[in-house]
């Protein structure tokens, strides 16, 4: 491709919406607009006749680069079933504690884990695990974050008091020692911070 | 030798001077590049080696507290609580050095661990120039930025099985039922205090190591009554304070010559 | 292209973030690892010798396509995307340290970096640069940190194993000419080398 046609690539594909001619012009003040207009020509043509996954639109009164439509079920089926999806250790200890807190709210959450829990609550609630299940008396009536049915479901529960006790958690343990209990190795990969649920 | 220049305000040792840490000059311009220049108190004092030349492993000490000194109140960090741990430290190993040195076999050089420390501290320097090299390079190439609106996916199948859960019941309630002696609350220097505490540690056991006397997690006021505390017994000779070697934790002894260490 | 490559790039070109092998993958589960790797490598050469705008790098564990470094000014210029903040010296001296020794607890970030390192922390966690990976034995079980996926992508890196050893160092950073280490006795030997951070 030309060079201003490459110019036009790369900042089509970093915009976050679809780009005018005008806001397009602001790249290269030499080019005419016939030039871009060329340009833009080039950059359709090499995506319809060099076989790619993309093409270029005119969308909204601008130009826009689209995963070509034939491919988005493929891989929307792919995210999903690239690999089940595990917890974070940021997640876990959350879920954990408030199964074993519930009612609980933010606050109590973020002193006891020390860390700021905003997105890991709302990936929990976003996965059904946990649900508002009431508000606090005091400053603001915080919410209270509680278990749902769908967290005992997924632990074949039919109650949370088929949970041990705290005071039986050793115990508890010993029988569960099939499983590995090292914290670390559950986040050592994944999606990062920002969401609490990563692929494992 | 020990003692702070009285117009050092020591009480306020957990105040940092707004500005402190800012990424760009503001309106007061080169003092806040100035500020900003360093990333903290080894920062400064590798700068300080280097301004002034000199050998890093035989490092002039009464010089450089001395300028390191000068050069914390310039910049107004002198009531910053890092700042001013680093300015003790470097105060208790010019006291250290001025001390007879006895039998020369078992001298350790007081600057060792400091030495250590600024090793370390540079080679994470070098990292970081090429962290930040990497960065460079990475921030000047843009992803996809278009992501279109999809229809929240089905949530693939959850991998969580209860002996997971439950062992994180187990982490999180021990950190909640283990006692938490952390004291949250700013306040000022307290070295009566401190020397209280060590007094009473020493009455338990002749000899003690740091971290017996500061926990880990103890915030800088803490860090620097105990450290001043220290530095007082030593001066009185209530105390001894030895490092068996480079970097290992600071080993506090009843003074030999104080009769309870025989006992012990 | 063949159509499995175009099918990589249209996948590719969904996301903002690398995408891993175990999910391109799972695009088309017919295909062989060794096709998958072929389809790749016809992306990226397409890439390269056609003249675009565009190239596939290899970075945070998977594969991304990102605009070349030269038109990034224009982009810039133009208005149409922007270039994310620098991190301070604090922020990368503490991500050097939690890199290179992870899992790594805040009071020894602080033991070396010798400033409290608190907000720091937060702020890194909050951006996804890093997480809480496990906890500590001992009085609070304090948090234990490790850097995430978008670490690597913020530093260009494939995988942790490419950020150089302590005991290169002093090699690694004569590629790299920078100004900051002269006059100083460069710390690869010593008794520094033993005790020196180590990638994690």
């Amino acid at each position: 491709m030309t060079p201003l046609a490459k110019l036009l690539e790369a900042a089509l594909f970093a915009s976050a919406r679809p780009v005018s001619v005008e806001e397009l012009s602001a790249l290269e003040p030499e080019a005419s607009s016939g030039e871009l207009t060329a340009a833009l020509d080039e950059v359709r043509l090499h995506y319809d006749t060099e076989g790619h996954g993309v093409e270029l639109v005119e969308i909204g009164g601008g130009w826009q680069i689209l995963t070509r439509a034939e491919y988005t079920e493929a891989i929307e089926r792919a995210q999903l079933a690239a690999r089940p999806q595990r917890l974070s250790a940021a997640a876990l200890e959350t879920l954990a504690l408030i199964a074993y807190r519930q009612p609980i709210g933010r606050a109590e959450v973020e002193e006891i884990r020390g860390v700021n829990v905003g997105s890991v609550l709302k990936s929990l609630h976003e996965r059904g695990l946990i649900d508002v299940v009431g508000r606090a008396e005091g400053l603001g009536r915080p919410l209270l974050y509680g278990t749902t049915p769908l967290f005992l479901e997924h632990f074949a529960l039919r109650h949370l008091e088929e949970l041990p006790r705290a005071d039986e958690l050793a115990i508890a343990l010993r029988h569960h020692a099939d499983a590995r209990v090292d914290g670390i190795a559950l986040t050592a990969e994944g999606d990062g911070a920002s969401d609490g649920i990563q692929p494992g | 030798m020990t003692t702070f220049p009285p117009d050092m305000p020591l009480s306020n040792a957990g105040y940092v001077p707004p500005g402190f840490g800012r990424q760009s000059a503001g309106d007061d311009g080169a003092f806040v590049v100035e500020l900003t220049a360093f990333s903290g108190p080894l920062d400064l004092l590798l700068s300080l080696i280097r301004d002034e030349k000199v050998d890093i492993y035989d490092i002039p000490i009464a010089r450089v507290a001395e300028q390191f000194l000068r050069r914390i109140r310039t910049l107004g960090l002198n009531e910053a609580a890092d700042y001013l741990e680093m300015a003790a430290r470097l105060l208790r190993i010019k006291a250290q050095l001025l001390l007879p040195r006895g039998e020369s076999e078992q001298w350790e050089d007081p600057r060792a661990e400091l030495v250590r420390r600024l090793l370390e501290y540079q080679q994470m320097r070098e990292i970081v120039s090429l962290m930040e090299h990497r960065a460079d390079e990475r921030r000047n190439q843009f992803a996809r930025a278009y992501l279109p609106d999809q229809p929240a996916p089905p949530q693939a199948p959850l991998a969580l099985s209860l002996s997971e859960l439950l062992s994180a019941v187990d982490r999180v309630l021990r950190a909640v039922y283990e006692p938490n002696m952390h004291d949250v609350v700013a306040r000022p220097l307290d070295v009566p205090a401190a020397i209280e505490i060590i007094r009473s540690l020493l009455a338990l056991k002749a000899r003690l190591q740091w971290t017996d006397v500061v926990r880990a997690d103890a915030k800088p006021w803490q860090v620097l009554s105990a450290l001043l505390g220290l530095l007082e017994l030593a001066r009185i000779g209530e105390l001894h304070v030895a490092q068996p070697r480079p970097f290992a934790n600071v080993e506090i002894s009843r003074d030999p010559s104080d009769p309870a260490s025989e006992a012990a």
